[in-house]
C-alpha cells in the first residue's frame, strides 16, 4: 500500500478528546473553561451517544429525601464492587458526587423536584444508609430520562463554551511517536467528506464508552463498540478487569432494551412463574433492590430451576401496575413508552417480561483518579502513561470494582470527566508548541486503514460479528465454568483469527458504514478476546464474574485487578496489580472485605 | 435561495444559521393578522347577507342600500380589514415562495401600494355613494 | 469536493393528512379571496360611477363566469372563515390533542376538528347557494 | 421561486430489484432510496424482498438487508430504542424513527423508505444535519443566569418543573423539522419546529434569566413566524411531543408583552 495516496489533514489542539458522551462532554467543557484548545472527535453527534439511554438517576448523597452521607455511599460502592474497587478512587467519587451533581443542576439539567423544590431522589439497588440498615434515596433523577437530560444539558454547555466538535469523524487508531512510544494523537475519517484527518494533542482523552456490543443481547447501543479500548490495546496498553461485564437484571425479553432499576426503586418487583416474589429468598433485607449481580444471578437460577415464565420458561416478570397510572406517568414515562413499543405491554395493567442482559463493562483502560492512564511497569503498579487519559465506561479507575451499582455510571462520567479536565489544565499550558514528528508517524495507522478498506476476504463483517456475539453470549454469560470458558477461549480465538479473512464490500471513505463496522468489529474482537481470557484465568466468584465451579470469593489470592494485553496475533498476556484498599485521607476508613449479603 | 444549507455551500453552517439575525417585526404582523381576522368574522358574515339582499335590485335600490350610513360604515370597515388582512396574507405567501431577491422586494412593494390603493378606491367609492345620498 | 448532493424527495412522497390539506386550502382560498377583493372593489366603484358602470358589473355577476366566481368566492370565504377560526384557537395554544398523541392510541383531536372545518364549510356553502337560488328563482327568502 | 419539484439531478430513478431468497417465510417488499456520492448522478430506489419473520421494527429489516443482502446500504442507527434520534427517516410518507416503527403498524403492502425530506443527502438514508445543528446552536440553548448560586441546587417547584415536560424530551431527530413544508421552502431562515421547541424549553425554564432576550431574538417574520401551524411536526414526532403548540406559545408570549 502507499500511504502517500492519503492526503491527511492535520489539526493541532492542546487536548484531543475522542468520544462525546457524558464523560467526553464533561471533560470538553471543563477544558474549554480552563482556556485550553479542545477538539472533540466523535463518530456520532454528541446527543446520540449512549449516555442518552441512562434512565434511573445519578447517585449523590445530597440527603434531599431523608438521611444520607457520602460515607454510606462510599461503603455501598465498595461492597457493591465486591471489594475489587480502589477505595481511594471510590472515596473521591462519592465525596465529589455532591458538588458534581449540584454543578449539573447549575448547568440546567431538568431534574425532577421534591415538593420544596430540591432535586428528587429515588432508591436504587445496593444503595443503603448506615451500612445496609435501610434503603437510601440517593439517585438524583430527571423522571426516567436522567441520562438524556444530562447528556443534552452537557452538550448545550459545550456549545456555550465553544468546544470545537468534529462530528461523525471515526477514529481508526491512536498515533504513537515511534521514537518515544508516546501517544501523540489519533487518526480519523471524516465520514461526510471521506477525508483522513490527524488530530494531534498534548493529551489524548479516550471517552469512547464500553464494548457491550461484544454480546448478542445487550442494552448497549449499536455504537457501543469500545473503540477507545480497541485502539489502546493495539497501541500496547494493558486493559484492566475485562472479565467483569455486568448483566442488567431487567432487559426487555427479546428486544434487550433497558428497563431501569428505578422501576424497582419506585416499588416495582420481580416474580417467577409461580407469581412468587423470589428476591425475598435471595436478599431478605432489600429484596428487589439488591445489587445487580445478585438480582441477575437470582433470575438466572429461577429460570434454570424451571420457574421461568412464558412458553419456553425463559424469563421472569417485572410488576409495576400496582404503582398506579399517576406515578408511572410522572416518574417512569420513558419506560412506559419503551415497554409498550418493545414488549407490547401496557404497564398500568400488565407486568413487563424481562431477562438479565449484558449492560456495562466494569473493566476498561486503567487510570488513576485524575483520568490518567496507568500501567504496571516493573514494580511500579501505577506508572502514568504520558499524554493519555481515559474516562467513563472506557476507563477502569476502578470505582465499580467487580460490579457497578446503578446510578454510579453517570456519576463516574461526571466526576472523572471533571477531574481529568482539572488535571489537564494543571499539566498543559495553553498553546504549548508541538515538537517535530517523524514524517512516517502515521504510516502504521494509515496502512491498517488501507488494509481494512481493501479487505477482500471471504467472511462478511456481519457474519463474523454474529459469531463473536454468540460466543460471548454463550460462554461468558451470567454464570461461567472452567468448561464454558475454555471452550469460549478457543472459539473467540478462532473468530479473532478469522478477522484476517474479513470482507469489506466497498472501498469508499464517504459514510462507508460497512468499513466503519469492520473497524468496530476489530475493536470489539480484541476486547472480547481479553474478556474471555481474563475470565478463564480467575477461579473465583466476585461481583459480575460468577463461577459455578468456584462459588466463593477468594480474597487471599484474587483480590487484585487483572491486566491484559492482546497482541496483533490475538495472544493475551495476563498480569495483575493490587487493589488500592487505602482511602485517600482520614475522612473514611478502609472497608475490610466481608461476606456480601443484602 | 442563494445558499442551500449543506448542499454545496462552502460557508460554515453557523454563518447561514445566524445570518439574518432577528428583525423584531414579526409580532406586529401576527397581531394585526389576527385582529383583522377576528373583525372579519362578523363583517364577512354580514356582507354575505348584505350582498345577497342586493341581488336583483335595481340600481337606485342598490345605491340606497349602500348609502345607508350603517351599511356604508360597515363596508368601509370591511374594506380596511379585508385589504389589510389580504395584504398580510399575501406578504406571507411571497415570503414563503419567492426567493429571487429583486422579485421578492418588487412584489412586496407592489403589494403594499396595491393594497393601499385598492382600499382607498373602495373607501372613496362608498363615501361618494353615502355623500350623494345625504344630499 | 464530492459530487453535488441531491435533495431528498419531499412533496412527492410525504403523506397528506387532513391538516396538510387544510393548510393548502387555507392558502388557496386566501388567494381567491384576495382576487375577490378586487371584484368587491370593482362592484363598489361601479355603483359609485353611475348606472352604466353598475350595469356592466351586474351583467358580469349574472353571467356564467360571474356565477362561478361568486360560487368560488363564497366557498373560499366560508372555508377560510371556518379554518381561520381553528387557526385562531391554535393561536391560543388550544386544540393540539396533547395526551392522546403520546401513546398513539387515539387520533389527535385536531384531525377531528379539521374534518369538522371541511364539513361545516361545505354545508354552509351549499346552504348559502340554496338560499340564493330560491331567491333568484323568485321564492320567498 | 421555491422549488416544488425536485431539481433535475435529485429526481429519483428506478433501481435494482432483489427477490427474496428461496424458503423465505414471510416476505415483504421494501423500496429504499439509494444514492452513492462516489457514483454521483441521480438517486434511485432499490426494491428488496425481505423475509421479515424475525423482524419486529423497520430498523431490524434495514439491518437485515445490510447484514445479509447489501452491506453498502447506509443509514444512521445507534440506541435502537428510540432515545438517541439517529435513525430518523421517512417511512411510508411519514417521518419517524426506524427503531420504534413496528412493521405491524404499517399498512399492508410495499414499504417505502426515504431519507428525511428536503435535505441534502450524503449517502442513501443519511442526510446532512449540519445546518439543523447550527440552527440549534443559534438559539443559544443553554441555561442563562447571572444571579449568583451557592453550593446548593437552585430551587424549582414541581409545578415549574412540570412546564418542561413535553419539551426537554426532544431527541433532535429532526423528524418534525423535515416534515414541515414551511421549512422545506425556507430552511435557511426559518428555524423549524425542533429548534423552536428547544427555544421554548429554555423560555419555559423557571431558572433561566434570559427569557426576554430569548423572545427578542425570536421575534422575526422568518425565524419564528414562518410557522403556519400546519401541524405536520406535531403529527410526526416519534416521541409524541408537540412542537406546533410550543411555537404557538412562543408567539402568544411575544404578543402578550406588546399588548
Amino acid at each position: 500500500m502507499s500511504t502517500e495516496a492519503y492526503k491527511v489533514e492535520n489539526h493541532q489542539y492542546d487536548v484531543v478528546i475522542i468520544g462525546a458522551g457524558g464523560a467526553g462532554l464533561r471533560v470538553a467543557l471543563g477544558l474549554a473553561e480552563a482556556g485550553l484548545s479542545v477538539a472533540c472527535v466523535t463518530k456520532v453527534f454528541p446527543t446520540r451517544s449512549h449516555t442518552v439511554a441512562a434512565q434511573g438517576g445519578i447517585a449523590a448523597a445530597l440527603g434531599n429525601m431523608g438521611e444520607d452521607d457520602w460515607r454510606y455511599h462510599f461503603y455501598d460502592t465498595v461492597k457493591g464492587g465486591d471489594w475489587l474497587g480502589d477505595q481511594d478512587a471510590i472515596e473521591y467519587m462519592c465525596r465529589e458526587a455532591i458538588p458534581a451533581v449540584i454543578e449539573l443542576e447549575h448547568f440546567g439539567v431538568p431534574f425532577s423536584r421534591t415538593e420544596d423544590g430540591h432535586i428528587y431522589q429515588r432508591p436504587f439497588g445496593g444503595h443503603t444508609v448506615r451500612h445496609g440498615e435501610g434503603l437510601a434515596q440517593r439517585a438524583c433523577a430527571a423522571a426516567d430520562r436522567t441520562g438524556h437530560a444530562i447528556l443534552h444539558t452537557l452538550y448545550t454547555q459545550a456549545l456555550k463554551h465553544k468546544v470545537k466538535f468534529f462530528v461523525e469523524f471515526f477514529v481508526t487508531d491512536l498515533v504513537t511517536d515511534p521514537r518515544s512510544g508516546d501517544i501523540t494523537g489519533a487518526l480519523a475519517i471524516d465520514l461526510s467528506e471521506g477525508n483522513v484527518h490527524y488530530f494531534r494533542g498534548h493529551a489524548v482523552i479516550l471517552a469512547t464508552g464500553g464494548y457491550g456490543r461484544t454480546y448478542l443481547s445487550c442494552t448497549s447501543a449499536h455504537t457501543c463498540t469500545g473503540d477507545g479500548g480497541g485502539a489502546a490495546l493495539r497501541a500496547g496498553i494493558a486493559m484492566q478487569d475485562l472479565e467483569f461485564v455486568q448483566f442488567h437484571p431487567t432487559g426487555i425479553y427479546g428486544a434487550g432494551c433497558l428497563i431501569t432499576e428505578g422501576v424497582r426503586g419506585e416499588g416495582g418487583y420481580l416474580t417467577n412463574a409461580n407469581g412468587e416474589r423470589f428476591m425475598e429468598r435471595y436478599a431478605p433485607h432489600v429484596k428487589d433492590l439488591a445489587s445487580r449481580d445478585v438480582v441477575s444471578r437470582a433470575i438466572t437460577i429461577e429460570i434454570r430451576e424451571g420457574r421461568g415464565v412464558g412458553e419456553h420458561k425463559d424469563h421472569v416478570l417485572l410488576n409495576l401496575a400496582h404503582l398506579g397510572a399517576d406515578t408511572l406517568h410522572e416518574r417512569l414515562p420513558g419506560i412506559s413508552e419503551t415497554a409498550r413499543i418493545f414488549a407490547g405491554v401496557d404497564v398500568t395493567k400488565q407486568p413487563i417480561p424481562v431477562l438479565p442482559t449484558a449492560h456495562y463493562c466494569m473493566g476498561g483502560i486503567p487510570t488513576n483518579l485524575y483520568g490518567q492512564v496507568v500501567q504496571k511497569v516493573g514494580t511500579d503498579n501505577d506508572h502514568i502513561v504520558p499524554g493519555l487519559f481515559a474516562i467513563g465506561e472506557a476507563a477502569c479507575v476502578s470505582v465499580h470494582g467487580a460490579n457497578r451499582l446503578g446510578t454510579n455510571s453517570l456519576l463516574d462520567l461526571i466526576v472523572f470527566g471533571r477531574a481529568a479536565a482539572q488535571r489537564c489544565a494543571e499539566i498543559i499550558k495553553p498553546d504549548t508548541p508541538f515538537a517535530q514528528l517523524p514524517t512516517d508517524v502515521l504510516d502504521p495507522a494509515l496502512s491498517r486503514l488501507d488494509k481494512l478498506r481493501h479487505a477482500k476476504g471471504g467472511t462478511p463483517t456481519a457474519v463474523l460479528r454474529e459469531k463473536m456475539q454468540r460466543t460471548m453470549q454463550n460462554d461468558a454469560a451470567v454464570f461461567r465454568t472452567a468448561e464454558t470458558l475454555k471452550q469460549g477461549c478457543e472459539r473467540i480465538d478462532a473468530v479473532y483469527a478469522q478477522f484476517e479473512d474479513v470482507h469489506v464490500s466497498d472501498p469508499s471513505l464517504i459514510w462507508n458504514s460497512d468499513l466503519m463496522e469492520t473497524f468496530e468489529l476489530g475493536n470489539l474482537l480484541v476486547q472480547a478476546v481479553g474478556t474471555m481470557h481474563s475470565a478463564a484465568a480467575r477461579p473465583e466468584t466476585r461481583g459480575a464474574h460468577a463461577r459455578d465451579d468456584f462459588p466463593e470469593r477468594d480474597d487471599a489470592n484474587w483480590m487484585k485487578h487483572t491486566l491484559v494485553k492482546v497482541d496483533h496475533q490475538g495472544q493475551c498476556a495476563l498480569d495483575y496489580r493490587p487493589v488500592h484498599t487505602q482511602p485517600l485521607d482520614h475522612e473514611v476508613e478502609t472497608i475490610p472485605p466481608a461476606k456480601r449479603v443484602y | 435561495m442563494s445558499e442551500f444549507p449543506g448542499q454545496s455551500s462552502v460557508r460554515e453552517p453557523l454563518k447561514i444559521a445566524r445570518n439574518w439575525g432577528a428583525s423584531h417585526t414579526g409580532a406586529h404582523h401576527w397581531w394585526l393578522q389576527r385582529l383583522t381576522a377576528v373583525a372579519l368574522i362578523p363583517l364577512t358574515l354580514w356582507f354575505l347577507f348584505f350582498a345577497a339582499s342586493l341581488v336583483q335590485l335595481d340600481y337606485a335600490a342598490v345605491l340606497a342600500a349602500i348609502g345607508q350610513s350603517l351599511h356604508a360604515f360597515a363596508l368601509i370597515l370591511l374594506t380596511v380589514c379585508l385589504y389589510w388582512h389580504g395584504m398580510l396574507g399575501l406578504d406571507v405567501i411571497i415570503g414563503d415562495y419567492v426567493h429571487t431577491r429583486w422579485l421578492e422586494v418588487t412584489l412586496q412593494i407592489a403589494l403594499r401600494f396595491g393594497a393601499f390603493l385598492g382600499a382607498l378606491a373602495t373607501t372613496l367609492a362608498v363615501l361618494a355613494i353615502w355623500f350623494a345620498r345625504l344630499h | 469536493m464530492h459530487n453535488p448532493r441531491p435533495i431528498s424527495p419531499h412533496l412527492g412522497i410525504y403523506r397528506w393528512r387532513i391538516n396538510m390539506v387544510q393548510s393548502s386550502l387555507h392558502r388557496l382560498t386566501g388567494l381567491l379571496l384576495s382576487a375577490g377583493a378586487v371584484v368587491f372593489t370593482w362592484g363598489l366603484i361601479a355603483a359609485a360611477s353611475g348606472p352604466h358602470g353598475w350595469q356592466l358589473f351586474a351583467e358580469f355577476s349574472g353571467s356564467a363566469i360571474g356565477l362561478v366566481v361568486w360560487f368560488a368566492w363564497i366557498w373560499a370565504l366560508l372555508f377560510h372563515l371556518c379554518n381561520g377560526i381553528q387557526h385562531l384557537l391554535h393561536s391560543l395554544a388550544w386544540d393540539y390533542g396533547q395526551q392522546a398523541m403520546r401513546d398513539r392510541t387515539k387520533n389527535p383531536s385536531y384531525w377531528t376538528t379539521g374534518w369538522v372545518v371541511v364539513g361545516v364549510s361545505t354545508v354552509l356553502t351549499v346552504l348559502v347557494w340554496v338560499l340564493l337560488v330560491i331567491r333568484l328563482t323568485g321564492g320567498a327568502a | 421561486m421555491a422549488q416544488f419539484r425536485l431539481p433535475q439531478m435529485s429526481r429519483v430513478q428506478k433501481g435494482n430489484y432483489v427477490a427474496a431468497k428461496p424458503g423465505a417465510k414471510k416476505v415483504r417488499k421494501f423500496k429504499i432510496y439509494r444514492w452513492d456520492p462516489e457514483i454521483g448522478g441521480n438517486p434511485r430506489t432499490d426494491t428488496f424482498e425481505v423475509d421479515v419473520s424475525d423482524c419486529a421494527m423497520v430498523l431490524d429489516v434495514l439491518l437485515k438487508i445490510k447484514n445479509t443482502i447489501d452491506p453498502t446500504l447506509t443509514l444512521r442507527r445507534s440506541c435502537r430504542e428510540g432515545v438517541c434520534g439517529s435513525c430518523s427517516m421517512n417511512i411510508n410518507g411519514e417521518n419517524t424513527l426506524a427503531c420504534t416503527k413496528a412493521l405491524d403498524d404499517l399498512r399492508e403492502g410495499q414499504v417505502n423508505i426515504y431519507p428525511l425530506p428536503h435535505m441534502p443527502v450524503i449517502r442513501d438514508l443519511v442526510p446532512d444535519f449540519s445546518h439543523f445543528y447550527a440552527q440549534y446552536a443559534s438559539i443559544q440553548p443553554w441555561l442563562k443566569t447571572d444571579s449568583p448560586v451557592g453550593s446548593r441546587e437552585r430551587l424549582q417547584s414541581p409545578k415549574d418543573r412540570k412546564k418542561l415536560d413535553g419539551l426537554y424530551e426532544c431527541i433532535l431527530c429532526a423528524c418534525c423539522t423535515a416534515s414541515c413544508p414551511s421549512y422545506w421552502w425556507n430552511p435557511d431562515r426559518f428555524l423549524g419546529p425542533a429548534v423552536l421547541l428547544q427555544a421554548y424549553r429554555w423560555i419555559s425554564d423557571s431558572r433561566d434569566e434570559a427569557t426576554g432576550q430569548r423572545l427578542d431574538e425570536l421575534d422575526d417574520p422568518f425565524k419564528l413566524y414562518r410557522c403556519h401551524a400546519i401541524l405536520n411536526g406535531t403529527n410526526t414526532c416519534p416521541k409524541g411531543l408537540n412542537p406546533s403548540k410550543a411555537i404557538a406559545q412562543i408567539k402568544r408570549l411575544i404578543a402578550e408583552r406588546t399588548i
